[in-house]
């Protein structure tokens, strides 16, 4: 159904990089092709991807070498762009180079920001479940939680550490703050909306199937 | 795989799982009446649902069949004692309503006379809300931003700290509603309600902890909080220590007790 | 008018519109550095920018037709990549193309919500009769419509309140929003699915092979 990548692109490429094939459902993913899928995962992330989140784009295994090899490739091809491809402390961006930002500044910038869905995730496991660890967290969201969320959440001043769980690492509990109320404008944890309304709303099950 | 299963219902898709293994005399194991229950979205959808199912044709409903199979389908919620929503009752006193009026022989006759077929009405309302319910199917399988797709958005660094984004309880409830949704995808991660009001407690009590001093038991308590509160917050000490999160001593019978945090051991 | 990005417009056009020059602090902005400019406004805005914002990237007074003109020559450049320029009805954006979805989802497996069918029956109502009261969608599903739904589908941004409906107890009238359109990557309302014709539902088999 969903097709891949258009084929007529890739020819003479192929042999050069024999090395990185990659097999795919119907065919296989050359060179190029995967330099397409890694362009757009770098684009549509909200934050800067590591090596080994990107390594899961392939199908193939990839090392780290081979990986870095086609990133600066790609920076590469980005040169002399707005934007440009570059590696940060937590993995590779996109950002838009300083001197666009004469440009960009003349436009509306009166949207409010906002925050990724994986800070409100957080903020919400924190706010239902406390005191929670960081270990919980990432058990209920299922994904790894960065600090950098978590970092973001105590600036705003709206959760903090209460203590320490008595297990090996004594980890961290989390709360949420007298702050987050008045910044909802609640009197009380007890009036967040409550949990089964709002799975009242989900899609049963069978969503999966689709 | 269940083709065998369908070949009388070839449009009860509801919701694209099949409810379609409804046998003809109607008989429903207790437990999946609740599950069918829930997977009709009202009368209008039950009712649909018989219709095509049995082939019917919507602008000339045989009324005493339909009738009688979806009086089958009340009678059963009933004798499972479930509640049944005043729809369903009211759906069937319609119903009963046009299959009486139906009976009279001069109804049928004049309806040439611009006099309504009784089911009109009836046969109207299926119809639109068969093509709401089509309709929303097709939203359902349109690309959604996020869901399908996603944005392209790249780092502009310089403007990102300055104006806070602005949260509020709906934001927060939508995050709740990406959690279920995951949860429901990947089985093994049960998410429950939780007592919040126990939770709360639990964190109030250890921010008076929090010096890591042992604390008079009964300071925990404010008298003035009423007697659900003081059982919470009993409740919650007890969660606490359950949790290895507060130490409790008692240094002689019918002493004071004392409370303090485990983290100050660690620090000692 | 809102011709989708024809190819064949653009490739001549280049010489034609040696017009569009744009004095910048070091120089002059050709039309390939405004393209530039475009580009990177285009990549780093979080919502879509309507014509009206773009025209304020460049230094010179450019009309609707250049701008499209420009914007259709970009968009052609990014074909065959991951990524597409799309116009929807709050203005143009980029996006991933929705078979890059399979690669993404490795990365990040969080999603917003598949909603349930009360939910999608409540929104479908809403966008094909709006404006509609509460009542009015009741009455076409035969159940109450309870308050987290609507709630639900305003917190997404897909719905909100227009007016009020002049009859006893003022009721609300709920109308869809640009961002259900922009979520959907629709120009406008009438790019949402052709109702089906009713009487071809009175033929099951029809129905059936939906």
């Amino acid at each position: 159904m969903s097709e891949p990548i258009d084929p007529s692109m890739t020819s003479e490429v192929v042999t050069e990089s024999a090395a990185i094939r990659i097999d795919l459902f119907d065919g296989t993913m050359n060179r190029e092709q995967f330099k397409l899928v890694l362009e757009t995962a770098l684009l549509t992330s909200d934050e800067p991807l590591p090596i080994s989140e990107l390594k899961k784009l392939s199908d193939v295994s990839l090392d780290n070498a081979q990986l870095e090899e086609l990133l600066a490739d790609l920076a590469k091809d980005w040169q002399g762009r707005g934007v440009e491809l570059t590696r940060v402390a937590s993995g590779w961006r996109f950002r838009a180079k300083p001197h666009m930002q004469m440009y960009l500044d003349r436009l509306n910038p009166q949207k409010p920001p906002r925050y990724s869905r994986a800070v409100m995730e957080t903020l919400a496991i924190i706010a239902y479940h406390q005191p929670v660890t960081r270990g919980d967290i990432e058990e209920i969201r299922g994904v790894a939680v960065s600090a950098q969320i978590l970092k973001t959440l105590e600036a705003r001043g709206w959760i903090d550490v209460i203590g320490t769980r008595d297990v090996p690492g004594k980890p961290e509990l989390f709360a949420t703050t007298k702050q987050l109320l008045d910044d909802l404008n609640l009197r009380g944890l007890s009036e967040l909306p409550p949990l089964q309304e709002i799975s009242a709303l989900l899609e049963p099950e069978t969503a999966a199937s689709n | 795989m269940s083709d065998s299963q369908l070949q009388l219902i070839p449009f009860a898709r509801i919701h694209g799982e099949p409810v379609l293994e409804l046998p003809l005399d109607l008989y429903i194991p207790p437990d999946a009446l609740e599950l069918v229950l829930e997977t009709f979205q009202g009368p209008l959808d039950l009712l649909l649902y018989l219709i095509r199912k049995h082939n019917l044709d919507v602008l000339d409903i045989p009324m005493a069949e339909l009738t009688r199979q979806y009086m089958g389908y009340i009678e059963l919620m009933q004798s499972n004692r479930m509640e049944l929503a005043a729809e369903y009752l009211l759906m069937a006193a319609v119903l009963i309503e046009i299959k009486s009026r139906m009976l009279l022989p001069k109804v049928a006759k004049i309806s040439d006379d611009g006099i309504e077929d009784p089911r009109a009405e009836l046969m109207r309302r299926l119809m639109e809300y068969e093509q709401m319910k089509l309709a929303a199917q097709q939203l359902n399988e349109m690309p959604q931003a996020e869901r399908d797709f996603e944005i392209v958005q790249v780092l502009i660094e310089n403007t990102v700290a300055e104006r806070l984004p602005q949260v509020s309880v709906d934001d927060l409830k939508q995050a709740w509603l990406g959690l279920l949704t995951r949860a429901k995808l990947n089985k093994h991660h049960t998410i429950r309600r939780e007592q919040l009001s126990v939770r709360e407690q639990m964190t109030h009590v250890l921010r008076c902890l929090k010096s890591g001093e042992y604390v008079e038991f009964e300071a925990l308590f404010d008298l003035d909080d009423g007697l659900p509160k003081l059982v919470v917050t009993f409740i919650a000490v007890l969660e606490l220590a359950k949790e290895y999160l507060v130490e409790i001593q008692q240094n002689e019978t019918f002493g004071s007790i004392y409370v303090r945090t485990n983290r100050s051991i660690n620090d000692e």
